[in-house]
C-alpha cells in the first residue's frame, strides 16, 4: 500500500502543474473546430437550403410578401453540426474557431436577415441583383403558388 | 460603516469564492461532463476558488445542463427555492439555453429560463471547458462579452416601396418554409425573441 | 414527651409527624375513590406535607447532628428491640427522596388521565407510602425494622407494576413478586445467620458491628456467606449486574410516573444498605479489600452489559430501564473503590464513597426526569415506541428541552449535575488504578460505556423529539401545567447541582466520613479543596485533578459571544424553506430515520456479526411474484446474540423458572409460605 | 451444447412446435419470424432457454396506416453464430392485449411496460406493471406512439398522481438518492430502503430526461438529420449512436459504404472508446472519495479531447457519420499526431494503473463490491463490460462485426470476479486494445488511396425495408432498428441503449450486506447513461405537409453539394 | 496574563485553523498530488469561504425545530474554543490549573454532541445518517485518545495536561508515550475528519451529512468548528505527546509548538490528498486495531509506573 501511495505521488509530482492560464491567456481552439455560425449577408440569397438540412431546425425562413424574405436563425438552440456551411451553395455560412459565446442575454445569439428578392426573368425563381445599380431596374412580380397549394 | 466597509468587502470574497452545484435536468450528460472536466487539472476552476458542493443549501451557482423534461419542472423550482439568495443560475449548453434538437416535443419544456430566471448563459453543444469558463469569468467580470443580436436587412427601392403598400392586406400573407410544417404566423412556440 | 412544639423541633419529632401524616393519608385518600376529581390534589397536598416533615427533620439532622438511638416497643416474641436512629448519612436519603416522590405525585396528577379504564384510588395510596416505606428503611437502627421496610417497598413495588390489569403486566408483575421474594428470603438469611452467632442476640446495628468483628476471627466462613446472602438481597434491588434481568420487564410495565418514583428510591436505597454494611458495620480490615474488589468487579461489569443491552432497545420506557443497571454500576464501582481503599489509602476512599453518594442523588434526580419524559411521550404519542415517535420538541417544547438536560445529564456532559459526579468517580478510579490497576481498567471501562450512554441518549432525544413531526402528533397541544412544572424542577435541580458542586459534595463527605466514627478521617478541605464551587481533589501528593466549573462557564460565554459576533457580522437575512429530499417530496412518516438502524454499523462490529444473513437482497420488478417475506429485523437481533453461550443458558433457566408461576395468588403464598418453612429450618438448624 | 445455428435451422426448431404464419431472412445473419398471438410466449421461451439467445429488446409499432393492424416485435440475438433475429406479431386495434415474457425472460420488464405506456399495448401477467417513461399524471388512454398523437403536443398533468412507490419493509429507513445527486451525472430517483447502513431493498423510478427522441426523429427530420439527432442521446458515445443508426439505415436500404469511411468509423468509436473508459475510472474514483485518480485519469484523457477537436471538429459530438459514410476524411499529415497521441495516453495508463492496482485502500472498496453472476447475466440480458466483467465473453465488435471490425485483430477482455473491481479491469483492458485498434486503422488509412467518402445514395429509400444493426458502446451493445418510410423519412426509429438492460441488473447487484456507501459505486460500476435509455420512438407519417418553393431542385443542389464535398482538409 | 493567554488562544485557534487548512489544499492536495494549480489566493482560500459564507441567506428547514438549528452551530464553535483554553500551547494553557483531561475530553465531545443535536433538528435523513456516523466513529476513535492520555496520566501520576506534559518534558523518552502518540497520530486522521475516514461528512454518500440542511453563516461557523476542533487536537497531540523543544520562554514555546503542529498538518494533508474514502465498517475494523495498540501503550504505562 505504502508502495502504491509513494508511486501515485511521484506521478503527481513528475506531471507538475499543466493548468492552462486560460481566460488570462488566449487558448486558440484546434483548426476546424465548429464554433460560432457566422452569416455574410451579401452572398445568402435566401435559397433556403440550410433551413432544409438544419438538423435542429433552428433556422426559419418566412416570406413576408413576393418581395420580402425574412430568414431568422435561432442561434441558441444551434448544436454546431456545420450542416448548414457544408450545403450552402453560395459560402454565405461559416463556422469559424470562435467559442467564447457566453452572454446575458439569449437575444444576443439570435441573427435576423430581411431579404429584397428580385425576380429572375427567365425562370420566374427568386434571386437578390448582385450590385445596388441592378436592384434598381428590376421591377417585377414572382408568381408564386396560388393559395390552393398547387405548386407552379 | 459595518455595512458599507464589510458588505463591500464581502462582494469582493464573494467574487473570490463561488460554490457551484451542479445539476442536470434532462440533458445528455455531454455538458455534465463538460462541467465536471471544468475542475480537472487543465482547466482547474479552483483557482477562482469555485468547488463543487453536493447539497444545494451550501451553494452560491447553479449550474443547470439540459432542456427541462416535463417531469423536472416541479424538482428544479424546488431547487431554485433551496438555493440561499445571493444566487446565480448559469445554463450551459443548447438544451439549457434554447431546448437543442428537441425544444418542442411532447415531453420537453424548453430553456431553462422558462422555469427558473436565468443569469448567464453558454451555448454549445457541448460548449468547450474554456467556453464554460469564459461564461463564469464574464459572471465574474473578468472578460467583456462578444456576442450581439445581428438585424440585417438590405434597402428596398422606392417604387418597390409604394407597391408593397397596397398590396399587403393588415396581416401578411406568409407561408410557411421551414421544413418542420411550423406556420409562422402562428406563434413558434417559446420563440418570442 | 415533652410538649408539642419543642417536640416538632426535634429531628425525631419531625420523622415521627412527617410518617404519621403520610400514614394518614394513604389511608383517607382511598375513601375518596367515588370523586376521582378531589382524589388527586388532596392526595399532592397531604404527600407535600409530610414529605415537608421528612425533608426538614433532614435537615436539622445536617444542623444539630445526628440523634441518639432510642427504643420503641419491642416486637413479641423478640428479644431486640425495634430502635431507630437517624445519621447523616440516611439525613441525606431523607431530603431528596421525599422531594422527588413529592413531584412525581404532582405530575401524576394529570398523567393519570391516560389510564381511563384504571381508578386513580389504586395507585395514590402506595405512591403516598413509598417515602415512608424508604424513610423506615433509611433511619432504621435495627435488622428487624430494617427488614420490614425492604418488605414494604417490594409490596409497593409490586402495586405500582400490576397497576394495568393487561395480561402480560400481570406477569411481570409476578415475576417481579418472585425475584424481590428471593431477594427478601436472602437478606432474612443472612440475618439468622448474624443472629445465631451475636452473643448478646441484639440486632442493632452497633451490635451487628462487633458481631461481625468477632465472626470475622472466629467463623470467616459464616461471615462470609452472610455478606454474600446481603450481596444478592441488595444486588437484586438495586439491579447490578448478575440481577439486573427483572428490571427490563418490571419497570416498564408500570406507569411511567410510578416508574419515576421508583428509579429515584428503590435502587437508592439499595445503595444506602450497601454503604451502611460495607462501610458502617464491616470494619476496615482486609476483608474490605476483598469485598471492595468483589463490588468494583460487578459494577463494571453491569456498566459493560447494561450499556450494550441498552443499545438494542428501540422503546423509550426499556431504554430508560436498562440505564438503571449502568447508573448504579458507575455507583457500585465507587463504592467498591472506596471500600477496598479503607485500609490503603483513606483520601481515595472516602472520596470515592463520596463519589458514589453524589451520584445517587444526581441520578435519582436526572433518573425520575427521563421516566417523567417517556411518560410525556405515552401522553401525547400513545406509545413509547421511538420507531413511531418523531418530532415531538415542536409540540411540546418545554419537556423538550428538560429532556435534553436529562439526556446531557445522564451523558455526563460538563456543564449538568451527571458530570460532576462522574468526573468525580473516573479520576478517583484512574487514581487508584495506579496502586490497584484493576481500578484502572474499570475506569477506563466506565469512560468509554459513558460514551455510549451519550449514544444512546442521543438516540433517545433525536428519535422522540427531533426528526419529522409524524402526522398523528402533529395537531396535539402542549401538556398541561401539573406535568411540566416536575420536570422543569428536576431540570433546574440538575443545572444547579452542575453549576456549584463543591456545595453539595462537602456535606455528602462530612456524612461518608462520619460512617467512619471508628477510623482516621481527614478533613474535607483538604481533599476537596476549600472553594463553594471547585473541586481539586489531593490525594496526599498536591492536587491531582480539579474541575471548576465558574471559569469554564466564563470561557463558554465569551467564546458564545464571539461565535454569536461572527454570526452576526454582516446581519444575514432569514429565511424558512423545506427539508432538503434530493429534489423529491416524501411523507415525514417515510423520511424518519428508523430507530433500529441507529448505531447499526457498530452494533454489527460489537456484535461479531459480520454476514446479516436476514437481509435478502431485493429481486428486480422483473422477476417472479412469489417475493419471500423479509423477516421484521428487530425480532432477530435478540439481546442474546451478543454472547450467545452464557445468555442462551440463563435465559433458558428463567423461562423454567417463569413457568412455575402462573401469576395465580395462591402460586405466590405457597411460594412465601415455602421460603418461611425454609428459614425456620434454617435457624433452628444453627442454633 | 448448442450446436451451430443458422436462421434455417432456428427457423426448424420453432416450426416443430409453433406454427409460423411467414419468415424472410433477408441475409445469412437476420431472419424475420411472424407468429400467431397466443404462441409468442412459446416461442420466445425456445429461443431463450433451449437455444440460448440473448434477448436484446422488444418494440412495439403502430401499422395503421399501412395494414390497419399494431404489431410487436422481440428482437434476440445469438451472438456465437453472429445471427440477429425478430418475433414479429401482428394485433388488431381492437383487442390491444399480448402475454407478457418478462416472467421467461427477466430482461423483458422495463420494453413491456414501456409499450404498455407508449403504445398502449396491455401486457397481461407482468410483475411489475407500473407506468415507465412518462411523467406523473399523464392522462389515461393517451399514447404518444400512436400515430394520431401530434408530436408537440403537451397534454395538461394532473398534479394529485405520484409514481407509485413500492412500501419499504416494516422497519426500514427510505433513503432518497434523488433527481439531483452529486455522484449521479443524470437525474433519476433510487429509493433505498435501508437498516442502519445495510441496504434492504430499493425501487427506481426512472426515465426524468426522457426527450420524446425518436418521436421528433420520425414525424419531423430527414434521415440525414436523424443522424445528428441520434448523435445526442448521449454526450459520452455520441458516434456510437450515429454510426449505429447509419448502419442500420445502410442495411435497410441496400447502400454500399467505402472502405476507408468504415475504417474511419472504426477508427473514431475506438477513440471515442478511450476517452469515455478513462472519464469512467476518473468518474469511479471521484465516487469511492479517491479524488486522486480522477484528476489524474481525466489529465490523462484530455489530450485524448483535443486529437477528437482536431480530428472531428468537435470534443464529443463528433458529426462525423452520415448515411453512406463519413463527412471528414483523415488525411496523411494527420496521422502523426494520432500515433503520438495513442502512445502518450498508453504509457500514462500504464503507469497510473500499475500505481492503482496494489492500493489495498481502494482495492478494499472495490472487491466484492455489486456481485453479479453470469446466470444473473444471462437472465437481466446485461451487456458490455458489466457482463465481460462476470466472464460472459459476449462483443459486437468480434460476433457481428461491422464497420472495419473483421479487418482488426483484436481480443476480448473479460474477467471472472463478478464484482465492482473485475469491472474496472476490464475497462482499463479495453482502453490497451482499443489503442492497439487505433494504431491498425492508422496503418490501414496509409494504404488506402485517399478517394470517396460516401457510398452511392439511391434516388428514393425504399419504403417499409427492415434494417437492424448493433454497435459495441464503450458500456455495451447499442440496437438500432429502423423501418423505412415514405418523403425521406424513416416509418420506425427503436434505438436500444445498453444502459436500458445494465440499470434493470443494478438492484440484483444488491446482494446482502451491502452497505450504503457501496450503492453510488455499485451503481457507477454499470456506467449508466439514463439519457440513452429514455430516447422516445415514434413513426409519423406526418400529414403536415411541408411545402418549399422548389424542394425538389434544393435537394438536388444540396445533394451535388454533396459530391463535390471538399475532402481536403479545412482551411 | 491568563486573560491575555486566552486571547491569543482563541484568536490563534480561529485564525490558524484556516490558514493551515488553507495551505494542505493548495500546496500539497493541488500542486503536489493533483499537479493542477489550486486557488489563486494560496492558502488563503479557506478564509474567503467563511468570509463569503458569513454574508449569505440563512436558511432554516421548515420541518425541524428552529431554535435548536439556531443554536448548535454557536455552542459548538464555542466548545472547540473553550477546549483551545485547556491545550498548554506555550507550555501553560489558560485554563490549565481549572480543568483536567477529563474535562477536555468532555468538552470536544459537547461540541460533537452539538453539531449532532444541530442535525437531527433538521429532520433530514441525510442529517441523521452522516451525524449518526459520525458518533459510531467517535465512539471507537475516542477510546483511543483516552487510552493514550491514561498512559500519560499513570506516568505523571496527574491528571492536568500541564503536568503531564512538564512530566513528559524532564522524563524525555519512553516507550509507552512512543506507543500512545502513534495511536493518537493515527486516530487524529479521523479526528480531523480527512479523507480516509470522512465519512461522517461523505459528499458522494450522504451528501456532506450534518452539513446538507445549514447554509450561510451557520455553515461558516459549523465548517469553523471542524477547523478549529481540527487545530486544538493537532494542538494537544503536539503539546502532551511530542513534548520536545520546549524552553524557558513560553513565546519561544508558542512558536516551537506551532511548526510542529504545521509538520502534523502536512503529514496529514498528505494522507488525504492520495487515500479513497473508507467504508464505517472498514474504518471501526481499523481503530479496533488502533485501540489495541492505545490499550497496550496505557497496560505498559501503568505497570512501569
Amino acid at each position: 500500500m505504502i508502495a502504491s501511495k509513494i508511486r501515485q505521488i511521484l506521478i503527481g509530482k513528475r506531471a507538475g502543474s499543466v493548468t492552462l492560464k486560460y481566460p488570462f491567456e488566449p487558448r486558440p481552439s484546434e483548426p476546424g473546430y465548429r464554433g460560432r455560425v457566422t452569416v455574410d449577408t451579401d452572398k445568402c440569397v435566401g435559397c433556403g437550403g440550410c433551413a432544409d438540412v438544419c438538423p435542429a431546425r433552428c433556422i426559419l425562413i418566412t416570406d413576408v410578401s413576393p418581395f420580402i424574405r425574412i430568414i431568422r436563425r435561432y442561434l441558441d438552440r444551434c448544436i454546431h453540426c456545420g450542416r448548414c456551411e457544408e450545403v450552402c451553395a453560395y459560402d454565405a455560412l461559416h463556422l469559424d474557431g470562435e467559442y467564447e459565446l457566453a452572454t446575458t442575454d439569449r437575444k444576443d445569439l439570435f441573427i435576423e436577415q430581411k431579404l429584397f428578392m428580385g425576380t429572375c426573368n427567365r425562370c420566374g425563381r427568386c434571386y437578390i441583383p448582385p450590385t445596388p445599380l441592378d436592384r434598381l431596374m428590376v421591377v417585377g412580380f414572382r408568381k408564386d403558388e396560388d393559395l390552393d397549394g398547387e405548386t407552379i | 460603516m459595518k455595512e458599507g466597509f464589510i458588505r463591500k468587502f464581502h462582494s469582493k470574497a464573494f467574487g473570490r469564492s463561488l460554490w457551484v452545484f451542479h445539476t442536470n435536468v434532462g440533458a445528455c450528460n455531454g455538458c455534465d461532463i463538460e462541467v465536471l472536466d471544468v475542475l480537472t487539472p487543465f482547466f482547474d476552476v479552483e483557482r477562482f476558488g469555485i468547488k463543487l458542493v453536493g447539497s444545494p443549501r451550501h451553494a452560491d451557482v447553479l449550474l443547470v445542463t439540459g432542456p427541462v423534461t416535463r417531469p423536472m419542472v416541479e424538482p428544479l423550482k424546488r431547487l431554485y427555492e433551496a438555493v440561499p439568495s445571493p444566487k446565480l443560475v448559469v445554463a450551459i449548453g443548447a438544451c439549457a439555453v434554447g431546448g437543442c434538437v428537441w425544444f418542442d416535443t411532447y415531453n420537453v419544456i424548453g430553456g431553462v429560463d422558462k422555469v427558473i430566471p436565468v443569469d448567464i448563459y453558454i451555448p454549445g453543444c457541448p460548449p468547450k471547458p474554456e467556453a464554460i469558463i469564459y461564461g463564469v469569468a464574464l459572471a465574474l467580470g473578468l472578460v467583456p462579452k462578444k456576442v450581439g443580436p445581428a438585424i440585417e436587412s438590405h434597402e428596398i427601392p422606392m417604387e418597390v416601396e409604394d407597391i408593397l403598400k397596397e398590396l399587403t392586406p393588415s396581416r401578411p400573407v406568409a407561408l410557411p418554409v421551414n421544413p418542420d410544417g411550423k406556420n409562422d404566423n402562428g406563434k413558434q412556440d417559446g420563440e418570442g425573441a | 414527651m415533652e410538649n408539642g412544639l419543642f417536640w416538632l423541633a426535634r429531628t425525631e419529632g419531625q420523622i415521627g409527624t412527617g410518617l404519621m401524616v403520610l400514614i394518614l393519608a394513604s389511608v383517607l385518600v382511598p375513601l375518596f375513590y367515588r370523586r376521582r376529581y378531589y382524589m388527586g390534589p388532596i392526595a399532592f397536598i397531604l404527600t407535600l406535607i409530610g414529605s415537608a416533615f421528612l425533608i426538614s427533620s433532614g435537615v436539622s439532622v445536617f444542623l444539630q447532628g445526628p440523634t441518639s438511638t432510642f427504643h420503641l416497643h419491642p416486637l413479641p416474641g423478640l428479644t431486640t428491640p425495634l430502635t431507630i436512629g437517624v445519621d447523616y448519612l440516611s439525613a441525606v436519603f431523607l431530603i431528596f427522596v421525599p422531594a422527588v416522590v413529592t413531584l412525581v405525585c404532582l405530575y401524576s396528577l394529570s398523567y393519570i388521565e391516560n389510564y381511563k379504564e384504571q381508578n386513580p384510588a389504586r395507585l395514590y395510596p402506595f405512591l403516598i407510602l413509598l417515602p415512608v416505606a424508604a424513610a423506615l428503611i433509611v433511619i432504621a437502627a435495627d435488622l428487624i425494622l430494617f427488614l420490614i421496610g425492604w418488605e414494604l417497598l417490594a409490596l409497593i413495588t409490586y402495586f405500582f407494576i400490576v397497576y394495568r390489569k393487561e395480561k402480560e403486566v400481570v406477569r411481570a408483575g409476578a415475576g417481579y413478586l418472585l425475584v424481590s421474594q428471593a431477594a427478601i428470603v436472602c437478606l432474612i438469611g443472612a440475618t439468622l445467620i448474624l443472629y445465631r452467632f451475636s452473643e448478646t442476640k441484639n440486632l442493632t446495628f452497633e451490635a451487628v458491628g462487633q458481631t461481625i468483628e468477632q465472626m470475622g476471627l472466629v467463623h470467616p466462613g459464616w461471615l462470609h456467606t452472610a455478606l454474600f446472602l446481603f450481596l444478592i438481597g441488595f444486588g437484586i434491588n438495586a439491579g447490578i449486574f448478575p440481577f439486573h434481568f427483572w428490571l427490563r420487564k418490571a419497570y416498564p410495565s408500570a406507569p411511567s410516573a410510578a416508574a419515576g418514583a421508583l428509579a429515584a428510591v428503590g435502587p437508592k436505597v439499595a445503595v444506602y444498605a450497601l454503604l451502611r454494611l460495607y462501610a458502617d458495620w464491616l470494619p476496615v480490615s482486609f476483608f474490605s479489600t476483598i469485598w471492595g474488589q468483589i463490588l468494583a468487579l460487578f459494577g463494571g461489569l453491569s456498566l459493560f452489559v447494561g450499556a450494550f443491552i441498552a443499545l438494542l432497545q428501540t422503546d423509550a420506557a426499556k431504554l430508560v430501564s436498562c440505564y438503571i443497571t449502568v447508573q448504579l454500576g458507575y455507583i457500585v464501582l465507587a463504592i467498591g473503590a472506596g471500600v477496598t481503599f479503607l485500609p490503603i489509602s483513606p483520601p481515595i476512599a472516602l472520596v470515592a464513597l463520596t463519589a458514589g453518594l453524589f451520584h445517587t442523588v444526581n441520578n435519582a434526580l436526572y433518573k425520575s426526569l427521563l421516566f417523567l419524559n417517556t411518560g410525556a411521550l405515552f401522553a401525547r404519542a400513545g406509545e413509547t415506541d421511538l420507531a413511531k415517535v418523531g418530532g415531538l420538541m415542536r409540540v411540546m417544547p418545554l419537556t423538550g428541552l428538560t429532556a435534553l438536560t436529562a439526556a446531557v445529564a445522564i451523558a455526563g456532559l460538563p456543564p449538568v449535575n451527571g458530570f460532576a459526579s462522574k468526573w468525580m468517580i473516573f479520576s478517583d478510579c484512574l487514581m487508584a488504578g495506579r496502586t490497584l490497576p484493576l481500578f484502572a481498567l474499570l475506569g477506563a471501562i466506565a469512560l468509554f460505556i459513558s460514551a455510549l450512554t451519550l449514544a444512546s441518549f442521543l438516540k433517545f432525544f433525536g428519535s422522540a423529539f427531533l426528526g419529522p413531526l409524524m402526522p398523528a402528533t402533529a395537531e396535539k397541544k402542549d401538556l398541561p401545567l401539573p406535568m411540566q412544572v416536575p420536570q422543569a424542577l428536576l431540570a433546574v435541580a440538575c443545572v444547579l447541582i452542575g453549576l456549584a458542586p463543591a456545595a453539595f459534595v462537602l456535606p455528602l463527605y462530612q456524612a461518608v466520613s462520619f460512617l467512619l466514627h471508628k477510623g482516621y478521617a481527614p478533613s474535607p478541605y483538604v481533599v476537596l479543596g476549600d472553594s463553594l464551587t471547585a473541586i481539586r481533589l489531593n490525594f496526599g501528593d498536591g492536587i491531582v485533578a480539579t474541575w471548576n466549573p465558574i471559569p469554564f462557564l466564563a470561557a463558554g460565554a465569551v467564546t458564545f459571544l464571539v461565535s454569536f459576533g461572527l454570526y452576526r457580522l454582516l446581519n444575514p437575512s432569514r429565511r424558512v424553506s423545506p427539508v432538503w429530499h434530493c429534489g423529491a417530496t416524501v411523507s415525514p412518516t417515510i423520511a424518519k430515520y428508523h430507530t433500529h438502524g441507529f448505531y447499526q454499523p457498530f452494533k454489527d462490529f460489537v456484535g461479531f456479526r459480520v454476514n446479516r444473513s436476514h437481509a435478502r437482497s431485493h429481486n428486480p420488478s422483473a422477476y417472479a411474484s412469489e417475493e419471500p417475506p423479509v423477516r421484521p429485523i428487530t425480532q432477530q437481533s435478540q439481546p442474546d446474540r451478543l454472547y450467545p453461550s452464557v445468555i442462551r443458558w440463563i435465559s433458558r433457566l428463567y423461562r423454567t423458572i417463569r413457568r412455575t408461576r402462573n401469576g395465580s395468588p395462591p402460586m405466590v403464598w405457597m411460594l412465601l409460605t415455602v421460603s418461611v418453612i425454609v428459614a425456620i429450618a434454617l435457624y433452628s438448624a444453627l442454633s | 451444447m448448442v450446436q451451430q445455428l443458422t436462421t434455417d435451422t432456428i427457423l426448424g426448431r420453432l416450426s416443430e412446435s409453433i406454427p409460423v404464419i411467414a419468415s424472410q431472412s433477408p441475409t445469412p445473419h437476420r431472419l424475420y419470424i411472424e407468429v400467431p398471438k397466443d404462441r409468442v410466449k412459446e416461442a420466445c421461451r425456445i429461443l431463450f432457454e433451449d437455444l440460448q439467445g440473448r434477448y436484446t429488446i422488444t418494440v412495439g409499432t403502430d401499422r395503421r396506416p399501412v395494414n390497419g393492424k399494431f404489431e410487436v416485435l422481440h428482437f434476440f440475438s445469438f451472438d456465437r453464430d453472429n445471427i440477429r433475429m425478430a418475433v414479429r406479431v401482428f394485433l388488431d386495434p381492437d383487442d390491444l392485449t399480448l402475454e407478457s415474457i418478462t416472467p421467461v425472460i427477466p430482461g423483458a420488464g422495463w420494453a413491456e411496460r414501456e409499450i404498455q405506456d407508449l403504445v398502449g399495448i396491455r401486457v397481461i401477467g407482468h410483475p411489475d406493471p407500473r407506468p415507465l417513461a412518462l411523467p406523473d399524471g399523464f392522462p389515461e388512454g393517451l399514447y404518444p406512439l400512436r400515430k394520431d398523437y401530434p408530436y408537440n403536443y403537451q397534454p395538461p398533468l394532473d398534479e394529485g398522481k405520484t409514481f407509485p412507490f413500492k412500501e419499504p419493509p416494516p422497519d426500514a429507513t427510505v433513503v432518497t438518492v434523488g433527481p439531483f445527486f452529486p455522484v449521479l451525472e443524470e437525474p433519476s430517483q433510487w429509493r433505498l430502503f435501508v437498516d442502519g447502513e445495510i441496504v434492504v431493498g430499493c425501487d427506481y423510478r426512472g426515465f426524468y430526461n426522457h426527450r420524446a427522441i425518436e418521436k421528433l426523429g420520425d414525424s419531423v427530420l430527414t434521415y440525414n438529420q436523424i443522424v445528428f439527432l441520434a448523435e445526442r442521446i448521449c454526450g459520452i458515445c455520441g458516434c456510437v449512436h450515429s454510426t449505429s443508426y447509419c448502419q442500420a439505415v445502410e442495411e435497410a436500404a441496400g447502400i454500399e459504404v467505402p472502405l476507408r469511411a468504415r475504417v474511419i468509423r472504426s477508427l473514431i468509436l475506438e477513440l471515442e472508446r478511450v476517452h469515455s473508459h478513462l472519464l469512467w475510472l476518473g468518474l469511479a474514483c471521484h465516487i469511492v472519495g479517491f479524488d486522486y485518480g480522477f484528476m489524474q485519469s481525466w489529465r490523462i484523457r484530455e489530450p485524448v479531447m483535443w486529437l477528437a477537436e482536431y480530428l472531428t471538429g468537435s470534443r464529443k459530438h463528433f458529426s462525423i457519420n452520415l448515411v453512406g459514410g463519413v463527412r471528414r476524411d483523415i488525411v496523411p499529415d494527420q496521422f502523426d499526431r494520432i500515433l503520438s497521441v495513442a502512445d502518450d495516453v498508453d504509457r500514462q495508463t500504464n503507469e497510473l494503473v500499475k500505481a492503482i492496482q496494489d492500493d489495498t485502500a481502494l482495492i478494499a472498496r472495490l472487491k466484492g463490491v455489486g456481485i453479479f453472476t453470469p446466470e444473473e447475466v444471462r437472465l437481466s440480458g446485461a451487456v458490455g463490460p458489466t457482463a465481460r466483467g462476470s466472464g460472459v465473453a459476449i462483443d459486437a465488435r468480434r460476433d457481428h462485426p461491422y464497420a472495419a471490425y473483421d479487418l482488426l485483430q483484436f481480443e476480448v477482455v473479460t474477467h471472472d470476479g463478478c464484482d465492482t473491481l473485475a469491472r474496472t479491469l476490464v475497462r482499463i483492458g479495453e482502453i490497451f486494445e482499443s489503442l492497439k485498434m487505433i494504431r491498425q486503422c492508422v496503418n490501414l488509412l496509409k494504404d488506402i488511396p485517399v478517394g470517396d467518402l460516401l457510398g452511392e445514395i439511391p434516388e428514393e429509400i425504399p419504403p417499409l425495408k427492415d434494417g437492424m444493426h448493433a454497435v459495441e458502446a464503450p458500456r455495451g451493445e447499442v440496437f438500432h432498428y429502423v423501418l423505412t418510410g415514405y418523403e425521406n423519412r424513416p416509418y420506425r426509429w427503436r434505438v436500444r441503449a445498453p444502459s436500458y438492460q445494465n440499470i434493470q441488473s443494478v438492484p440484483m447487484m444488491f446482494k446482502e450486506g451491502t452497505y450504503l456507501a457501496d450503492v453510488p459505486i455499485t451503481l457507477g460500476s454499470v456506467d449508466p447513461c439514463f439519457s440513452c435509455t429514455e430516447r422516445m420512438e415514434v413513426v409519423d407519417q406526418g400529414r403536415s405537409q411541408s411545402y418549399t418553393l422548389e424542394e425538389k431542385d434544393l435537394l438536388r443542389l444540396s445533394r451535388s453539394k454533396y459530391r463535390a464535398l471538399k475532402a481536403t482538409e479545412r482551411k | 496574563m491568563l486573560i491575555g493567554l486566552g486571547i491569543v488562544h482563541i484568536v490563534l485557534t480561529l485564525f490558524a485553523g484556516p490558514f493551515l487548512d488553507g495551505f494542505t489544499r493548495k500546496y500539497i492536495k493541488a500542486n503536489l498530488a493533483h499537479s493542477r494549480e489550486g486557488p489563486l489566493v494560496g492558502p488563503w482560500q479557506t478564509f474567503v469561504d467563511l468570509f463569503k459564507l458569513l454574508g449569505k441567506e440563512d436558511l432554516f428547514t421548515a420541518g425541524g425545530i428552529i431554535s435548536l438549528q439556531m443554536l448548535a452551530p454557536l455552542v459548538a464553535l464555542s466548545s472547540a474554543l473553550v477546549a483551545s483554553l485547556m491545550v498548554p500551547l506555550s507550555g501553560i494553557a489558560p485554563l490549565g490549573a481549572q480543568s483536567d483531561m477529563i474535562v477536555f475530553l468532555y468538552t470536544i465531545g459537547l461540541g460533537a454532541v452539538a453539531v449532532v443535536i444541530g442535525a437531527m433538528a433538521t429532520g433530514s435523513p441525510y442529517a441523521y445518517a452522516g451525524s449518526l456516523r459520525e458518533i459510531s466513529l467517535y465512539l471507537i476513535v475516542e477510546p483511543v485518545l483516552m487510552l493514550a492520555m491514561l498512559g500519560a496520566m499513570a506516568l505523571s501520576r496527574s491528571l492536568h495536561l500541564e503536568d503531564q506534559l512538564r512530566w513528559h518534558y524532564a522524563q524525555g523518552f519512553s516507550l509507552p508515550m512512543l506507543i500512545g502518540a502513534v495511536a493518537v497520530f493515527v486516530a487524529l486522521q479521523a479526528q480531523f475528519g480527512k479523507l480516509p475516514f470522512d465519512i461522517a461528512e461523505a459528499e458522494q454518500e450522504v451528501i456532506s451529512g450534518p452539513f446538507i440542511e445549514i447554509s450561510g453563516p451557520r455553515l461558516a461557523l459549523l465548517r469553523w468548528f471542524f477547523l478549529s476542533r481540527q487545530f486544538v487536537f493537532a494542538g494537544l497531540f503536539c503539546t502532551v505527546f511530542l513534548p520536545w523543544g520546549l524552553t524557558a520562554y513560553p513565546v519561544v514555546n508558542l512558536l516551537i509548538t506551532l511548526v510542529k503542529i504545521f509538520v502534523v498538518y502536512s503529514l496529514i494533508g498528505l494522507i488525504d490528498a492520495v487515500m479513497p474514502r473508507v467504508r464505517i465498517d472498514q474504518a471501526l475494523r481499523v481503530y479496533f486495531a488502533v485501540l489495541i495498540i492505545a490499550l497496550l501503550g496505557a497496560v505498559l504505562a501503568f505497570v512501569s509506573a
